[in-house]
């Protein structure tokens, strides 16, 4: 049965009912409605929740409760992300779970607390130290979040790595229908490399630091083999109109939406518009692209920041195809009838260039 | 004859990689012949710092986590909240606990967490070449502090027992030494007497240790242990500074 | 005798606090290189170790066994 | 009320969104929130030239008036809602919702009053949908006032009814 | 005169010549020998040296120093630059100059102590949050540390914005001749975006907060305006026996001067090699790879990491000129003999591809 | 007649953002009417933090940066030793001095910087809406600790001063509040007397003001400022922790 | 009269502070909304308002200026 | 020892790399060094497989030996240090410089003892220079121990003269 529920209320419930039994977090808008949520829901169905004195004390909980066995998750906001950055190493680097949601602001700095998209770079590029990724999923919907957040305990689990959830301001706050009837409880599988006091089995030790360079290298790639299969496994992603399309807009999470709309009204007008949706933005859906481009060849890439995402789409185009780009940071939500404007414009001339 | 003394069970057969004389060595051993007494090794989960103690997971047959430097109150609630019933024991420096650590360490003990933390305060960042820590006693000569340790510019030794009592959290805090034998012995019985308040659930605890660093204090082991008694037990009197009913 | 130690030699480091407080001074520092490099202490026949483990209790290195007693 | 329309809407089994004012970290100021009703999925939970915009006190009124697409419908608690300045382009509801709301005994029903106006005008959802599920509307919590809410939303939706 | 000195040492020497006066850091192997030297060398040419608590305080301290009007810098290695995110974050927003010195080391989490190239895209991409970038130096000699030193500090002010340099363990813990006599301080132009007290003018203020979306958006525009005027001004790089080559290593830092051992090697087989090697990471030299790419067709990628720099090359050359890669991560020092194997081998293949 | 009581010369015309009731405006205004009684306007450098004071900026006609939250001590810290003549004052709430600056609040004042913080304790997250902070009293309900504040769980309410009171650095600690006239004009000479403390070198100062927050509270203006008086300053005992020589 | 105040009342936010510790309650809290949407504090002539600033010390929007006294 | 030796090529103009051992964060073990000294540019300071090495006590030799090119030489303390474990393919420099030092009277020498000889039998930088130019090499600090050195090195020159 549908309720009507914010973003972050949504991301912590689909969280509990996928089997998160700890949430480690530090107040920050526009997330704290999540944070709220867990302080009531976690304990009623018996798990913990602190609120940490700090991003970074609740990234290393996250870590402890991960050691542990338990599925656990933090959440945060543009700085309070840049935080956990050494956290994140850490857990990549012992190869532990862990679920972080980041519901973007603008920023730089201080910023504002509207969405943003701009922290692309931080989450796909791994914002901490040394060799390492983050599995990066951006749900564009309350509904898709539900979905997501359940997804990204399994993968953090298959992987032993830790998931990014890349959500904004809007996402977290907006409501909108959503339902968990689907949610199942993960079936607890024994983990191996946990923490339990060494009773009955050799002891564990779970470290990051390899003093012998060669070790340390073949753990730089062990992980690095990880990441190959992680990029051959779980591209994830939506296109939208593409068959008949005459130019592909790429666009995800919030502008993904806005993009629809855009396109309805483009397609009214009887431009051939269609979008590709990356839903992991790593691994990044390079494929599909490349795919498209043998078709299409106008791609133009719609985000909210002043160009991020826009990396990985010519990285993957590789000079095949035409790359047009409207980005709007600082955290303004941008119109789909301002984006239907912009788009008809370069539509237009893109005809006109292939005329002559 | 019947063996008195033997090698702790719950010690692997590795050798240390301590300097001669260093005070980590010795706390080592004293908790290992404390978990087999207390037979602690099937149930103890202990957290490694970044810090010349950061190795003891290649020395104690038990589970071990090595913590990034300074986090190891905030990973050892993580651990102990979901595994209430281990033995949850953080095992950190001083420049770990009390400088990068200081927010973790300071709320764990405020939260009333049930871990115990093993804080080794040898007065100096030994692991990196012995710059001055928050324990640096006033003139001491560390690799930052080359004329000695100025108040004025670089603050006061900081004496974290005393700290922490003032949090309602805290419920044994005990400052012992390892410079001679029996300092030595009362330190094992502290280190017991913490874990019997975390077996009992009555709140944080912590034992600081002082500890010398021959190496970095650039003295021969004898003379780090003379300078422990007289110049480094007078900036952190030894003793009980806290403790409630067990 | 009362008792007598067994120095393991390749932990030995040389600290001599075992010397240092070994009330029976039945242990002395050689100069014998171990393998990394310290020069390691050795146990002293008939100086009449009580096999107190004083020595045992100070030593760093877990160097150190001590044996004890009569007929037990 | 937004709450209340947003979810007759989704029982109803159209699209919605609803976007709370933002700027919990900015303090004061009045309360504001964005309600997309539609058949077809909803791109963007912000309105930047809404249909319909509902004031209920004057600072809310000066500053939403002015983003009504002209020719839109604005309704205001005109018990303390000083009109004059509106624009020529729009057309004006006036519903004293405090007054109404003080008749029935409780000022707390003054949103639901307006709500009532507000269905019958807009008919963006069916009243009669909304009254039959006033329960599942409401949920459970408010389940005792139901009797109550009936009331108010019955009375704005009659007050507007010439 | 020259002296033999290590490359921590001489940038702190460097530093202090250029007219830093405030070093705040935190101890990390492989950078200690430079906080050590300036816990000496800072207050003795009248400057404040403070060993903060943590890497935040830092970052933080530097900021305030910064935005007092002094030349500040901070150094630490791998995790403690994962803790300066936020604060580069916010000193990119504020506008305030800055030098941030990160001598890599293996990673993720607490990896080693050896020389590494793993922090790349974390230094390029801003591992922190929102749109900002940071100008990036990266020597490849202890000489070369103490002539980017001061022109780090020049650019920091000229463009009021932080920059990283990017040595790595060896870089910093060798010892080479090195002198500084080319070293002037700057001449002391007013600073008219500081704090002094508002005596006599105006009172100003230092902030990133702008709740206001447009305004935070111009903010975000005026900012990627000066990006834009960096990539125009700054590149710098060096190239090496490139007009005869067939092909052409990219490298940068300890792996550039390992890049031209193997060349030696290399050339005395006959075999036609040259190099690029970015000095700028960010900006980073694209044009003159794309210009390469006119006569070169085979770029070899080579790194100490397993595969940043590379995401570079690929975007510089969109396609056009085969991108070949050899990595070492973890802290392994490649050799130049081993390099020049490797390189030979691809080398040989490209010809015979060509002839078929 | 004689205007005996006239808006502060170093505040702009600006209205404050702060709810209706809310100490931050109380405790701007003493602020003002310091800067305009000490003539500090051309002398003074404040940090504003993270939290619902860190608009003052907006107010005040005096230098101002915006510190990044729970960084202000480091930050007032590096700006001190750069410009030790000019008074540098940081502003900051219970979560951004307590929780997230814990470490930065404790070494700056171990230090003995030269600087004064005024410390807005009003025992939430104002900004963020009313989460738990430090200083939130046991059974106080937040929107983070729905059944009232456990210390099991969260722990306990920290007294700052107490804590601060043990660093050798600091130099005078002063707990007030603003919830009726006279604690009010208290308030205001415990400013004049941190600042002259910073004047004189004395080393780290700090004003701990009980201040109410009625919207996060769920309270009126009134009940809120009751509550300061009956429930607060029991758990954070009003006056002087700790004054050395000025 | 002793004295006067004037209140801003675009300022002010209907906290009360002032009337509840006014001594001589010589401020009311009005029906009237200003700008913000707050019901606003007004001075009462004739109560015999002292001039004592208590209402300026407490008002947290510096809403309040006080004048007193004869012909200075 | 090693700094020295880099310091004084540095001075004779040739390019020369001074790499420490590593290890700050590993307590215990012995300490070494790499030197480098060419005529071209050094590409790697570090040493696969050096053509020299001094190894001054057993753990160094035992480690070290095994990294010599063949035909490479390895200068022993062969004071301290027992060579029966020797590869076969490599040249033995025995050097009993802690004897020799106790001779000067001071072990503290035994470096530059070991000094001369290297830089005899290695002929990489010039032992004249050397001895003209050793209060720059030393530097201030040392100044005063000028004569002691330069016959610690002398002595060393000298032992492995024939
Ligand atoms: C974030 C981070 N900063 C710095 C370091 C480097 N580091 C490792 S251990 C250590 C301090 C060691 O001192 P202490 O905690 O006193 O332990 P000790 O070695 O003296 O026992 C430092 C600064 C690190 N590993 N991570
Ligand atoms: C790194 C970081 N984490 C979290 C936040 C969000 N935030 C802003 S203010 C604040 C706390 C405000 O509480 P307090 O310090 O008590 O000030 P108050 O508003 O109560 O006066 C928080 C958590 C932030 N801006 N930056
Ligand atoms: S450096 Fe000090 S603390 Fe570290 S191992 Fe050596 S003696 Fe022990
Ligand atoms: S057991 Fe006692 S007597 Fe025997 S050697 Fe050890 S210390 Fe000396
Ligand atoms: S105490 Fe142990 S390590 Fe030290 S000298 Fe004696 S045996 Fe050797
Ligand atoms: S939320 Fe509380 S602290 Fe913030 S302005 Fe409102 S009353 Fe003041
Ligand atoms: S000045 Fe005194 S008497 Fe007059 S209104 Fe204010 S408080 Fe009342
Ligand atoms: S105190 Fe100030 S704000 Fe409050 S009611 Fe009186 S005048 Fe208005
Ligand atoms: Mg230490
Ligand atoms: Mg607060």
């Amino acid at each position: 049965m549908k309720k009507l529920m914010s973003g972050n209320a949504a991301a912590g419930e689909a969280a509990v009912l996928a089997g998160c039994t700890c949430y480690f977090g530090y107040p920050i808008t526009p997330q704290n409605e999540l944070t709220e949520y867990m302080a009531k829901r976690v304990p009623e169905a018996g798990g913990i929740f602190i609120q940490s004195e700090s991003e970074i004390a609740a990234i290393n909980m996250v870590l402890g409760a991960s050691v542990a066995g338990a599925r656990a998750m933090t959440s945060s906001s543009g700085p309070g992300i840049s935080l956990k950055q050494e956290g994140i190493s850490y857990l990549a680097a012992d190869e532990l779970p862990a679920v972080i949601l980041n519901m973007v602001r603008g920023g730089p700095g201080m910023g504002n607390i509207s969405p943003a998209q701009s922290d692309y770079l931080q989450a796909t590029r791994g914002g901490g130290h040394g060799d390492y990724r983050t599995i990066v999923l951006a749900p564009s919907s309350v509904q898709e979040i539900a979905d997501l957040m359940p997804l990204a305990f399994d993968l953090a689990e298959k992987y032993k790595n830790p998931v990014v959830v890349l959500g904004d301001g809007m996402l977290g706050q907006m409501m909108e229908p959503v339902e968990f009837d689907h949610i199942r409880k993960p079936k607890s599988a024994a983990k191996d490399y946990i923490l339990t006091g060494a009773k009955g089995r050799p002891s564990r030790m779970v470290r990051s630091l390899i003093f012998d360079v060669k070790e340390q290298e073949e753990h730089n790639w062990k992980l690095s083999r990880k990441f190959q299969r992680i990029e051959q496994n779980e591209v994830r992603y939506e296109t939208y109109l593409l068959d008949d399309a005459e130019l592909a807009i790429v666009a995800y999470g919030t502008a993904a939406r806005i993009a629809k709309g855009a396109i309805a009204r483009l397609r009214q007008e009887g431009l051939k518009v269609g979008l590709i949706r990356p839903i992991t933005l790593w691994p990044f859906p390079s494929k599909i692209i490349q795919e498209t481009s043998k078709t299409i060849h106008d791609f133009f890439v719609f985000e909210m920041s002043a160009g991020q995402l826009i990396e990985d789409v010519r990285l993957s185009l590789e000079g095949k195809g035409r790359v047009h780009f409207y980005g709007r940071p600082g955290g303004v939500i941008p119109t789909p009838v301002e984006l239907f404007r912009i788009i008809s414009r370069h539509y237009y001339q893109a005809q006109r260039e292939k005329k002559s | 004859m019947k063996k008195v003394y033997s090698r702790p069970k719950s010690l692997k057969p590795a050798h240390f990689h301590y300097c001669p004389g260093c005070g980590h060595a010795i706390v080592n051993r004293l908790l290992a012949e404390v978990i087999d007494e207390m037979n602690l090794r099937d149930s103890i989960i202990c957290v490694a710092p970044a810090g010349c103690g950061m190795l003891l997971y290649n020395y104690f047959d038990i589970d071990c986590l090595e913590s990034a430097h300074g986090r190891g109150a905030a990973v050892a609630t993580g651990i102990k909240r979901v595994r209430p019933d281990n033995l949850v024991v953080s095992y950190q420096g001083d420049g770990d606990l009390a400088a990068i650590g200081t927010a973790e360490s300071f709320h764990a003990a405020n939260r009333g967490e049930n871990i115990t933390i093993i804080f080794v305060n040898n007065g100096v960042y030994g692991m990196t070449g012995g710059q001055m820590a928050p324990t640096t006693i006033l003139d001491q000569v560390t690799t930052t502090t080359p004329a000695g340790r100025v108040s004025g510019q670089a603050g006061y030794p900081v004496r974290m027992c005393e700290v922490l009592a003032v949090l309602d959290g805290t419920s044994y805090l005990e400052r012992v030494a390892v410079h001679k034998p029996a300092a030595i012995k009362a330190t094992k019985k502290a280190l017991a007497k913490a874990f019997r308040h975390q077996m009992n659930k009555t709140g944080f605890s912590m034992v600081e240790i002082l500890s010398p660093c021959p190496t970095n204090w650039k003295m021969d082991p004898l003379r780090a242990c003379r300078w422990v008694e007289e110049v480094m037990s007078k900036q952190f009197p030894i003793g009980v500074v806290k403790e409630v009913q067990c | 005798m009362k008792g007598y130690i067994e120095i393991d030699q390749e932990r030995c480091k040389g600290c001599s606090f075992c010397i240092e407080y070994c009330p029976k001074k039945a242990i002395v520092l050689t100069d014998k290189l171990n393998l990394k490099g310290y020069y390691v202490a050795a146990y002293q026949e008939g100086n009449g170790c009580t096999g107190c483990a004083v020595c045992a209790v100070i030593c760093p290195e877990v160097a150190i066994e001590v044996y004890r007693g009569g007929t037990t | 009320m937004g709450y209340t329309l947003a979810t007759a809407a989704m029982l109803e089994g159209k699209h919605v969104t609803y976007f709370p004012s933002y700027g919990v970290e900015v303090r004061g100021g009045t309360a504001n929130c964005t309600v997309a009703i539609s058949d077809e999925e909803i791109a963007s939970p912000v309105a930047s030239d809404p249909e319909f915009v509902v004031a209920m006190n004057q600072p809310s009124f000066a500053r939403f008036q002015s983003i009504l697409q002209s020719g839109g419908l604005i309704f205001v608690n005109s018990s303390i809602v000083d009109v004059s300045s509106a624009r020529g382009d729009i057309e004006i509801v006036a519903v004293p919702t405090s007054e109404l709301a003080e008749r029935i005994g409780t000022i707390k029903v003054a949103n639901m009053i307006m709500l009532g106006a507000f269905v019958r005008l807009s008919n963006i959802i069916s009243y009669d949908f909304m009254i039959k599920n006033l329960t599942d509307i409401l949920g459970e919590g408010k389940a005792k006032l139901i009797k109550l809410n009936k009331e108010a939303l019955e009375m704005g939706y009659n007050y507007v009814k010439e």
